[in-house]
């Protein structure tokens, strides 16, 4: 057995067993928890598909920064007191577990019916896309044929922090004339 | 490149920039005189139009075409004939008038001259649009300030007529666009490039089956058969006539009216021949019953607005049972009488329009007498609705005439019940007359004032137009007979006789009698 | 490498099938959304390797603005649940009913 | 089809002033007869006399014209063109036509000249002589049209201007219903008659009198010119109130009594006789037509007659006497005796006009009453307006030898000589009843003891009223010897027109007619004259005893009555129904209906909006799993 697929058999179902944790943990916290080693199985996986640099990316950024912000806003709500999982809407749940299994199941019938289960990959994605290392190559393509992308999400970033802030402002309390003319400070 | 029509269709909105730019701070007068200095330019420019048109020429004239939206095949094309330059020009005429006649407005002025002037763009585009597309998206320009006409400046029960006058509308545009949007499929599929050209899907247009065709023809039939609007989708037309503002009832009757005729005539019968021909007998006799029905009905209102609403259903039947007798009279006095109408209906709905002004009622039973104290004003009405009834020597006469025996020549039974009505439109103008002018004066009826200067600036022209035309018809007409016979050859089933003059000379040889020396 | 692409594809379509459950069947709209970052995630994952079955760097490079832009959308996301949260003072999304017909 | 080969004739540069001159005048009257004040009846009246003369001066040209130049038209511009469907307004001057523009604009010039006196103190005098012009205007271009379609606007132009003559007196309610009615009432015909000159424009091609004329035997079968033939005459029918359109002219006696005289006698009334006879050529291709004329020309001589008998008012007597008369031209049109009934035209319109002139000189001195049971012994108080009425009521009656003896006399003649007898004796009955009833207007008139206050200080008219009143007596007298006998001096006139009259030799000699006729006129009018004259009958006593009669005359047989129950009320009901039922339930029901199921159908699918946005999110995805297997069964 290769080491590419003892490494997928291992972490594969940890991230499963990791995923179907979020989802039944009651408290928040918790699922976050449970997030952060799905997505840490799925840099793993990056790795062994030759993507050392998303591999990075996916573990910073996400586990990293994206996690923590969603820890920081659990604690900042106080919501981690835990969930009611019972579920009041009739027919909600069993319905949209059959719905998720028939979504798996369909995707697993077009990566049979697109590539075939046994597909394997050419070798050489080493030695000819990633020759000057995986992260030269990328910068090559994202800076020659995806500048103007890239500089659009940067904006996008930007756009984004203001809207944050925007949003998450506190509504300062007006001023009434009449507090304004008493010369009282709201 | 000549860019004559896109001047006479674009230049009101240069009143409207204007308007716009100034703000709030124009003054109530001073938005009247822009909208009437803008409309009073589009007429001259018409006239330009009108100076320019070679009425030798059968076909289209002073082309423009540019692409729009070149990957879609969206074309920017106008084009004029015989049948559109004098709707064109009825529509030029008509506005500075109706601007005119809204002197008295106070409230909103800027805006409501700014939906005045919108309108007449969208009105002028319709008419000489030749790209399907570049047409509808005019047609459905009408009814945004016709809607706010109606809504914002109108009677008690404005806000109904306005409502129930656009969804009619806007019911009717579903089908049509639906149709355009076939068409423009089937385009790209046989031309292999999508085209709302007019000319070009007229000959596309034929190798379609003949059950498509029939289909597409019902689609454009019933967005035209509202805005003529045709027995039975014509219940909305009595509401907004009423509830409109005197200048919105005169557009309404003048101009909007013909839009659907218009359509019938130019898109019905030159895209689909065949259903037009398989077809005719069903929309002959929708228009027979509205010609019979729209008078009967206008016999009993008490409304005068009502009244000549009513009668405008009749009037408009004339014109579409000329235009579906497919013979060259029948067409040409169709589209004489879509002239006519707009005129004398026109100018009906002003004298209304100042009659109310005047007694602050449009209930008939509440007047009475007005001859003695405004003689001038009441003849204008009695004349105009002499030339409404169709009194030879003015100017309904004329085109009436020419549909009857248009139709006539097809089947005799239409001819007479189209004339028939007739009888109806005297009785029912000469009894409002009578119980508005004639019997006693009310006693608080007896200081009002006859007409103003104003009003007779209003009126004159279009009275002298209804008397011009009537005698001289052929002012219109030699526009008007070629394109009316290029639309006949394309429609008439073969071996027709489409040309009443003929009669004789087919039938038989005729020992003429020799007359002087 | 000797693992067939489709592993990676199936394991995709599982995580995005238990991350759809997830936001139809919680109700507290961070754990929905955590959800929805599992979605993507998954994506992400069928985006690498098809990048890797074809021999080019175009899926890295979308995954990598999917990343991005997710991390956008996250700021914003967290900055709306935190705003509903001050207005009702729950992230319960079934609370929200104003859309009612 | 215009003669004009060599140098253009006279006709050519004078045909057209003839209807332009009272043109001229209607206009400059309408629009500034206020401030011409008096002047504007003798501008009318001068411009009237003028065209008169003109029209003489054109008759003797076309007298003096060798027939092949005959007859002239003259195209004065394209009216209409469309294809090869062309109509022009042409003028044409033929004999028939000179005929009637000489009747035309001298009888009307003498009535302008009337209505100076009469409307003398009417506040829209200048108004007045606006319409009357204009009425003569259309009347000319009737009558010289070339082409049906100028004949047509003529025919509805007079009919305008009659609608707004009768209701001059706009004020009182009942003028303006008499004013509707007679427009409305003859537009029935006219738009029968529209139809028949459709038919005939997409028969022929043409509406050319002479294109349809030469070409009428070839193109139409004898059903197509039956059914053209009776189409025009039911225009005819309408405009001479015939029966049964004949209902307007009794109410249109509102109309000030020039008016009367003017649309009674001389002119639009007879229009329809003018065009049976113009357009004789269809009748005759179709045969039946002229006995439908016939027939309806006698019924209408003998109803009108009967209804003039019972009526009270002077002026209704004379209107029902004018349907009567009329009734005897249609019924000598339809025994093809074209001349006789344009002789008798010519004749009744210088006794009638004199007729009514003189009842409204009458009415003038009577201070607006126009009762006749309330007058009496006026000869004395007004004698020239007596004398002048005696001897228009002496022609009428057919008292030799003036000129109504002689037209009646021909007509009766040609009818008894073509061995038509039912005819005579119809006839003859209908002279018995008009000797009758224009013997019971002289006489309860003019003699016995004046019956009231009015009566007693009734005065003379001024002298601009009474001139025209004499000369037209004078006409009324001695018009006759135009045509002495069925084929004199008119009838030859006339006949390269119209044809020869018909001959025959069956029943009576002509002399024996004569002698009948005279001797039934004087009979009866003496008759008259014991009864209502003398003073020795109590003649209120009579009318009393005949009660139903009398009452089923005055009423003229209840015909309005039954119009009114028959056809206004049903019309009156279905447009109703029409207009609250089928437009405001049905169609807007349906509308609204429309409207009502979409805002059900809302308020039932509102319920799928729950808020919850999970269970939208649900259906989200479920329909996203659908389209997932759809594609995937498609693969």
């Amino acid at each position: 057995m290769p080491l590419d697929n003892v490494v997928f058999w291992v972490f594969a179902p940890i991230s499963v067993a990791s995923a179907i944790g979020m989802l039944t943990r009651r408290n928040a916290v918790h699922a976050a928890l449970f997030l952060v080693v799905n997505f840490f199985c799925l840099s793993v996986m990056y790795l062994i598909l030759d993507a050392p640099f998303l591999f990075a990316v996916q573990i910073v950024v996400y586990a990293g920064a994206i996690m923590v912000l969603f820890l920081f806003v659990i604690m900042l709500l106080g919501v981690d007191r835990g969930d009611d999982l019972k579920e009041r809407l009739l027919g909600q749940r069993p319905l949209a577990i059959v719905l998720g299994v028939g979504v798996a199941v369909e995707l697993f019938l077009a990566a049979r019916a697109g590539i075939g289960l046994s597909t394997r990959v050419a070798p050489g994605f080493a030695e000819q896309v990633n020759r000057d290392g995986n992260t030269q190559a990328l910068a090559e393509v994202l800076f020659r044929d995806y500048f103007l992308p890239f500089e659009i999400t940067s904006i996008l970033l930007i756009v984004a922090a203001i809207a944050a802030m925007v949003l998450a402002q506190r509504k300062a309390k007006a001023i009434t004339q009449a507090e304004a003319k008493a010369g009282t400070p709201p | 490149m000549n860019r004559l029509l896109t001047v006479t269709t674009f230049l009101p909105l240069a009143g409207v920039v204007f308007l716009l730019i100034g703000g709030r701070s124009i003054r109530n007068d001073a938005a009247r005189i822009v909208a009437l200095a803008a409309t009073l330019a589009t007429f001259l420019v018409s006239l330009v139009v009108f100076g320019k048109f070679d009425p030798e020429v059968a076909g289209f004239q002073l082309i423009e075409q540019t692409t729009w939206v070149r990957s879609l095949g969206f074309g920017y094309l106008l084009g004029i004939d015989g049948v559109s330059l004098w709707l064109v020009l009825l529509t030029t005429f008509l506005f500075p008038v109706s601007v005119l006649a809204s002197w008295k407005i106070d409230k909103d002025v800027r805006l409501y001259m700014i939906a005045m002037l919108v309108l007449e763009t969208a009105v002028i585009g319709t008419f000489l649009a030749l790209d399907l597309l570049l047409f509808f998206v005019f047609f459905e320009a009408i009814l945004v300030p016709m809607y706010l006409l109606i809504g914002g400046w109108g009677g008690k029960r404005r806000i109904y007529a306005a409502v129930k006058f656009f969804l009619y509308t806007m019911a009717g545009s579903a089908f049509l666009l639906v149709s355009i949007l076939f068409l423009f499929g089937r385009a790209g599929d046989t031309l292999g490039q999508g085209t709302f050209d007019v000319r070009a899907l007229a000959q596309l247009a034929t190798t379609l089956p003949v059950v498509t065709a029939r289909w597409l023809f019902l689609g454009f039939f019933v967005a035209f058969a509202v805005k003529v609007p045709l027995f039975p989708l014509h219940t909305w037309l009595p509401d907004a006539h009423t509830e409109a503002p005197t200048a919105g009832s005169v557009l309404l009757a003048g101009v909007l009216l013909k839009v659907g005729t218009y359509g019938l005539l130019r898109f019905n019968l030159a895209l689909f021949p065949e259903a037009s021909r398989y077809f005719a007998d069903f929309v002959s006799i929708l228009a027979v019953i509205g010609i019979v029905y729209g008078a009967a009905v206008a016999l009993i209102q008490t409304d005068i607005k009502r009244l000549v609403a009513y009668s405008s259903v009749s009037h408009l039947g004339f014109v579409v049972l000329g235009v579906f007798a497919f013979t060259q009279q029948g067409v040409a006095g169709g589209v004489l009488q879509m002239v006519n109408h707009g005129l004398a209906t026109g100018a009906l709905f002003l004298l209304v329009g100042m009659v109310y002004e005047r007694t602050h009622t449009r209930e008939l039973d509440e007047m009475g007498g007005l001859a003695s104290v405004m003689p001038w004003l009441t003849g204008a009405f009695l004349f105009t609705a002499f030339a409404s009834v169709g009194l030879p020597g003015l100017n309904n006469f004329v085109g009436e005439f020419l549909v009857v025996i248009g139709t006539f020549a097809v089947n005799g039974w239409y001819g007479s019940m189209a004339v028939l009505a007739v009888i109806l439109a005297a009785i029912y103008l000469l009894w409002s007359y009578q119980r508005m002018a004639l019997g006693p004066v009310r006693e608080e009826h007896r200081s009002l004032p006859d007409v103003s200067l104003r009003e007779v600036t209003v009126l004159v022209p279009v009275l002298a137009l209804l008397l011009v035309l009537g005698v001289y018809p052929k002012l219109a007409t030699d526009a008007i007979d070629p394109a009316s016979e290029a639309i006949v050859a394309q429609v008439a089933p073969d071996g027709r006789n489409t040309d009443v003059g003929d009669a004789v000379l087919a039938d038989a040889e005729l020992p003429l009698q020799e007359v002087g020396g | 490498m000797r693992t067939p692409i489709s592993y990676f594809l199936i394991l995709s379509g599982v995580l995005f099938a238990i991350g759809t459950v997830g936001v139809l069947v919680r109700r507290n709209a961070l754990l929905i959304f955590m959800s929805v970052e599992l979605q993507l995630n998954a994506v992400n994952l069928a985006l690498v390797a098809f990048s890797r079955l074809h021999g080019n760097l175009t899926g890295q490079v979308l995954a990598f603005f999917s990343m991005v832009v997710a991390a956008a959308e996250v700021v914003v996301g967290l900055a709306i649940i935190v705003a509903v949260y001050r207005r009702g003072r729950t992230v319960n999304v079934d609370a929200a009913r104003e859309l009612a017909g | 089809m215009i003669a004009t080969v060599y140098a253009k004739p006279l006709a050519f540069y004078l045909l057209w002033v003839v209807p332009a001159l009272p043109l001229v005048g209607a206009a400059v009257n309408l629009f500034i007869g206020r401030r011409l004040g008096r002047a504007a009846g003798w501008l009318a009246s001068a411009l009237m006399a003028l065209s008169f003369a003109l029209s003489a001066y054109l008759t003797l040209w076309l007298i003096g014209t060798p027939e092949r130049l005959l007859p002239h038209v003259t195209r004065l511009f394209d009216w209409i063109s469309v294809g090869s469907f062309e109509v022009g307004l042409d003028l044409r001057l033929d004999q028939l036509s000179a005929t009637m523009i000489l009747v035309v604009t001298g009888v009307g010039a003498l009535i302008h000249l009337y209505a100076i006196g009469y409307m003398r103190d009417d506040p829209r005098y200048g108004r007045f002589f606006a319409y009357l012009n204009l009425f003569v205007f259309f009347m000319l271009l009737l009558v010289l049209g070339q082409n049906f379609l100028v004949l047509y606007v003529g025919w509805e132009g007079v009919g305008l201007c009659s609608y707004l003559l009768i209701g001059f007196w706009f004020d009182k309610t009942e003028n303006a219903n008499a004013a509707k009615k007679a427009f409305v009432t003859t537009r029935i015909g006219d738009t029968a008659m529209l139809i028949g000159l459709a038919l005939i424009a997409v028969k022929f091609g043409t509406l050319d009198f002479d294109r349809v004329f030469g070409s009428a035997a070839g193109v139409l079968t004898s059903g197509s010119a039956t059914l053209i033939a009776l189409l025009l005459f039911a225009g005819a029918v309408g405009k001479s109130a015939q029966v049964p359109l004949h209902v307007w002219l009794p109410d249109a006696m509102a109309g000030p009594t020039p008016v009367s005289a003017l649309i009674h006698a001389a002119t639009m009334v007879t229009a329809g006789v003018y065009l049976v006879v113009r357009t004789h050529v269809l009748f005759e291709v179709s045969g039946v037509a002229l006995t439908v004329v016939l027939v309806v020309g006698l019924v209408t001589a003998l109803y009108a007659g009967t209804c003039a008998l019972g009526q009270d008012d002077i002026k209704r007597v004379l209107a029902y006497s004018t349907v009567s008369q009329l009734g005897y031209m249609f019924f000598a049109a339809g025994m093809r005796a074209y001349t006789a009934a344009m002789f008798m035209l010519v004749a009744h319109a210088f006794y009638k006009a004199l007729m009514f002139l003189g009842a409204g000189s009458v009415i003038h001195g009577m201070h607006e009453e126009q009762d006749m049971k309330r007058m009496g012994g006026l000869v004395g108080r007004m004698p020239v307006t007596a004398i002048t009425v005696i001897v228009g009521a002496l022609a009428l009656a057919g008292t030799p030898p003036l000129a109504g003896f002689f037209a009646k006399d021909q007509i009766l003649e040609i009818a008894s000589h073509t061995g038509r007898v039912w005819v005579y004796v119809l006839g003859t009955l209908g002279s018995v009843l008009s000797a009758a009833y224009i013997g019971r207007l002289v006489f309860l008139t003019f003699f016995g003891r004046p019956r009231s206050e009015q009566a007693e200080h009734a005065h003379e008219s001024t002298p601009v009223m009474l001139w025209p009143l004499v000369v037209l007596a004078a006409g009324a007298a001695v018009v006759g010897v135009l045509n002495l006998t069925p084929e004199g001096r008119l009838a030859g006139f006339i006949e390269p027109v119209v044809g020869l009259v018909p001959e025959g030799e069956a029943g009576l000699s002509a002399a024996a007619i004569s002698v009948i006729g005279a001797a039934i006129a004087l009979a009866v009018l003496t008759l008259m004259y014991l009864t209502y004259g003398s003073g020795r009958v109590d003649w209120l006593a009579l009318r009393v005893r005949l009660g139903s009669i009398q009452r089923l005359f005055a009423n003229g047989w209840y015909v309005d009555q039954a119009y009114a129950a028959l056809i206004v009320a049903p019309g009156k009901a279905a447009a109703a129904y029409a207009a609250y039922v089928v437009d405001v339930k049905i169609i807007d029901g349906a509308v609204n209906g429309l409207g009502g199921g979409t805002r059900r159908l809302a308020a039932a699918s509102r319920r799928l909006q729950t808020g919850l946005v999970r269970n939208y999110a649900l259906a989200f995805l479920a329909g996203g799993v659908a389209v997932l297997v759809y594609v995937g069964l498609r693969l």
